[in-house]
């Protein structure tokens, strides 16, 4: 785990509203794997730090994914490029990747992708036949950044690819599951794949491990901390019914 | 050593990691340790406890709402896995204790008493996050008083007592509590607070309620800590919204002996670290006891 | 008008000014005043008094501490200077009473009897920042009745009490007011805090300690409103930290009938009329009444 | 009074460290007299508005003269071209020119400086002979902006004019004495100047006369509001030993 004042050195908009932000951040990007993530603060801005996914990590550059949707994603949509966060990572457990599954379908909703590319990488590393699907509500909000040739497009308005939702265009026969998405997602992803590795969603205050506040219900009757032992689990060993689904605060999000 | 004795305690330093932001003391990797002063572990049941379901935080204008409900492995687990390490540590540990009984307070002082590890007793009197016990002792003087005394006949240890703001008078408690034996008193524990969910119109908060802390509650937390400081001869420990050296030092001039820091370490692991060593460059003592001494023949 | 009837007062709207935030009415040039639910006016006692010296106020985060001593010209030169203005005023105006014993409570509430202008009062018995009377009253759920019985005696006009958040238990005060004839109960006045000087060592305020408000306090003002309007068949008013439509909304949820706005006024002159726009585009009786809906059936 | 959303057109250095902003705020240039002031809001930023004299008004454009000292300032000085603060103004008194005095001299000290561009202009409409009399530390402290041609500088290191403070570099045989700058060095032009207009700093929480903050001991015995019946008041009306001469917070400062 590092802190660093990491300056944004790169933006680019991915999709409608959704952009990539990239950080100077050499120990973090040297060591980060896919599923972890990185605590942002922002100065000024709220107290407490913001967790993301990290999106990709190559030559001691961090990125990450977001869309604003309050004040912390909107303070860091605005940096200027040469303007620092503070950044502390790679944080979390990461994807567990099975070598013997043969093939991987990397399944996410909206701005569930973060992860993927990494988790893309890791798993062609493996020699895995990866499958990137990914959903979203309209063809302009999709990412239009991808890994691999075996892409599975959905979204709810059918403008492009399946028309519907992202998990019925999840291929037959595929060896393991990994998604990331909104909890409610995970949770139906769940109910199929009981197995699949789910990276979580919860409110953060730390993201080190100390504030007990993350609390992950597990089905062996513990809470769990997603910014330790999680983000990432199997999906089986969540209580759905008990993880909070719904994470947002203001009235539009 | 600092020479710096609070309380029955010998602090390395007089900033410490507050109860419930530090773990086990092991939680931490980047918190500069050789300038952390002590460290106050997670607040402690006889048993083990699973906590609050989620949702347990809500990020407030300069402050957090925190509903755990004192989630942790129970006394057993503690002196098992824990005081061992913290043997061997060069910081003291103290260990946040909680009951629903005067009866529970006492047994967990006389089972942690001359366990190796532990320096001292933090008697937590003052948690809002718990259906039973908890703040219910902090309010009342007497039940403070009661907690307080039965714990003293328990143990040897130093025993420090954490106070609650959320008492129509705290200088009568904290009294009541030095009065019962207390080696020095805490000031304060979180302030109870709530947030309604505007999409659903219920609290955000899982448990209904949640203790404020951060930089939000420090004026308060300054008046408090000032006003037990005054009321009693034992020292104060301040706590509440410190999250540099200039926070620290509203707490020393208003007449504490040390501090605490709690949510800052949530958003820099080495807040402790970074608060002292800014301490040191002021040169803190001299800075206290110069501005003590303007005071008086002033 | 709104039909919007709290607590004995006919407001225009649920959004209030509270009292010391906007003065006698006439100072806020830049407020859009037919979106004003009503106002309530800055604390008045018998006599004229002077306030405290310099300095008065400090910045904290997401708040400022206040000592302002109720600096006033005495009820005479209020009902001469201002209740005929108010009286040609289309929205209500309350008038903050204090007093340093019950006595000064009532004669102030028989002389603000009748009197064109004033649509009922607020009884301050939570005032941090004077040393006689003030919060002394709002902290003992006997003190507190007894002032509302003697207030409720002397006048027609109907009777707001302001509660202190400063009390080990708020629900008991809340139901002495009740009892003692309070028409409704306004959730919170400031809470006491204290700054210190980092040159000097010495207090900030000339005062010494001083009243908190600002975004700092909302999540406790929401959780005492709530704890308040679940004690007490009369309306509760909310107050704390108010600064636009999702923070007013949180008190509605949380059980109150209406809200008065402060610290945000200084802030943004027209706090209250955007937050009033805001709630009107929310349709926020609508979102109040489906979620307590949703809550009661679910 | 207005509030505007006021863009930052442009920024200029007047002395080191010392800076003067230029913001776009038409309605408040057109109507702010010498000695009044605007109230500033940054977002994000400290809760509270920060009060700053109007240095300059002209065709559409509020100057602030600043230096950075806490959060407010520090968060003024580094914002963009094109971004915008809340403006609030023009608020308070302003000074009382005497025409049939003849002679006036603008004493300031430090910051000071920053109501007297405007307190020349019109002491020179009136018709009055304007003495510019400005103190700082040293000569690098020292605003390189001034009015007229009768310019009397004080350094308290000598480093350029008189060598002490300015007010012993107030010429003799002056009409009116109008001041601006640290409360005590008003409160000792005061014993000196006993019918001096003095410019006065207090804490201010609403800057419009609601909040009784910034309360003004008056020789008269009551207590006055700076923003309101102030910031300008006739140096003998103050009751120099009750205003706090103590303004700052950080322990740099
Ligand atoms: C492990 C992990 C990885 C994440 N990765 C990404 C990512 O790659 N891209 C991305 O856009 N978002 C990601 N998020 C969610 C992201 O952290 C939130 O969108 C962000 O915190 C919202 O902050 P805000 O200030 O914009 O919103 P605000 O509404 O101001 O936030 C208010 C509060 O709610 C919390 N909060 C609100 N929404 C969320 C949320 N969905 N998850 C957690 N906390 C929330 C904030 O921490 C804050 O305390 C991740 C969350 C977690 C836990
Ligand atoms: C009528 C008036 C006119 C002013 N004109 C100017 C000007 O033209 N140029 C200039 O640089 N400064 C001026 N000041 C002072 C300026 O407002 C403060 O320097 C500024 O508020 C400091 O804010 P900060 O956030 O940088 O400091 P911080 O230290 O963060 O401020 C902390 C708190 O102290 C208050 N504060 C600190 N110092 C002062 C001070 N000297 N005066 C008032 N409040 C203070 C702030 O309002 C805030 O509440 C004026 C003040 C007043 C009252
Ligand atoms: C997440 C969290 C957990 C806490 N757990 C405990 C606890 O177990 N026992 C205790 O006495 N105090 C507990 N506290 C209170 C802190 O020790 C401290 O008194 C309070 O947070 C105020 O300090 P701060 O503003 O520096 O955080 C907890 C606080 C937080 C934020
Ligand atoms: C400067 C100031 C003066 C106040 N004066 C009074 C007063 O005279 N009477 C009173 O009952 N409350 C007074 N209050 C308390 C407010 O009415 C309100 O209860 C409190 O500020 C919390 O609300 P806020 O956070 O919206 O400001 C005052 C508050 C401030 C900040
Ligand atoms: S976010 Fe603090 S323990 Fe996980
Ligand atoms: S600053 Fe509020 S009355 Fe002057």
């Amino acid at each position: 785990m590092f802190e660093l004042q990491a300056p944004l050195i790169a933006r680019r908009e991915v999709a409608s509203g959704m952009w990539v932000l990239s950080f100077s951040a050499p120990e973090v990007a040297a060591t980060a794997r896919a599923g972890q993530f990185v605590n942002l603060l922002l100065r000024p801005g709220p107290l407490l730090r913001r967790p993301f996914s990290v999106y990709r990590a190559t030559s001691g550059v961090v990125e990450v994914l977001l869309k604003p949707v309050g004040a912390g994603t909107a303070g860091l949509a605005a940096l200027a490029l040469g303007e620092s966060v503070s950044l502390l990572g790679p944080l979390g457990s990461g994807f567990q990747l099975d070598q013997a599954a043969g093939s991987v379908a990397l399944v996410s909703g909206g701005l569930g992708v973060a992860p993927m590319p990494l988790a893309a990488r890791a798993a062609a590393a493996l020699g895995l036949q990866v499958h990137w699907v990914h959903g979203a509500r309209t063809a302009a909000e999709l990412c239009s950044e991808w890994e691999g040739r075996r892409v599975h497009w959905a979204t709810d308005d059918g403008s492009i690819g399946y028309h519907g939702s992202v998990l019925a265009a999840i291929p037959e026969g595929i060896g393991q599951v990994v998604a990331c998405g909104p909890n409610r997602m995970l949770a139906a992803l769940a109910a199929r794949f009981p197995r699949a590795q789910v990276a979580i969603e919860t409110y953060m205050g730390c993201g080190t491990g100390v504030c007990l506040g993350c609390a992950v219900p597990r089905t062996s009757g513990v809470y769990d901390r997603a910014c330790k032992e999680g983000p990432v689990y199997q999906a089986n060993d969540i209580r759905w019914d008990v993880l909070p689904q719904h994470l947002h605060y203001g009235l539009g999000a | 050593m600092s020479g710096l004795r609070v309380g029955g305690v010998e602090l390395r330093s007089p900033v410490l990691a507050a109860s419930g932001t530090f773990g086990y003391g092991t939680e931490v990797p980047l918190c500069d340790r050789p300038r952390l002063g002590g460290m106050v572990s997670k607040g402690i049941f006889l048993q083990p406890r699973p906590g609050t379901p989620p949702p347990r935080i809500v990020e407030t204008p300069s402050g957090m709402l925190n509903a755990i409900g004192l989630q942790g492995p129970g006394v057993e687990a503690l002196i098992r896995d824990y005081c061992p390490l913290w043997a061997e540590w060069d910081f003291p540990v103290l260990v946040n204790i909680n009951g629903e009984s005067v009866d529970e307070y006492a047994e967990l002082a006389a089972r942690l008493d001359g366990v190796p590890g532990v320096s001292g007793l933090e008697i937590n009197i003052s948690c809002p996050n718990v259906r039973e016990g908890g703040m219910f002792f902090g309010k009342d003087p007497a039940q403070a008083a009661a907690v307080t005394a039965a714990v003293r006949r328990s143990t040897r240890l130093p025993v420090w007592v954490k106070l609650t703001p959320a008492v129509s008078d705290l200088a009568e408690v904290a009294r009541a509590c030095e009065s019962a034996g207390a080696d020095a008193l805490c000031a304060i524990n979180t302030l109870v607070g709530m947030s309604f969910d505007l999409g659903t119109g219920r609290p955000r908060l899982a448990f209904g309620t949640g203790g404020l802390s951060g930089p939000a509650i420090r004026p308060i937390a300054v008046h408090l800590a000032h006003q037990a400081a005054q009321s009693v001869a034992i020292p104060v420990i301040g706590i509440g919204g410190i999250g540099g050296a200039e926070d620290a030092l509203e707490f020393l001039y208003a007449g504490c002996q040390a501090v605490q820091i709690g949510t800052a370490t949530f958003i820099d692991p080495n807040a402790i670290g970074k608060t002292m060593e800014a301490l040191e460059a002021l040169d803190w003592r001299r800075l206290v006891e110069g501005t003590r001494a303007a005071i008086s023949s002033g």
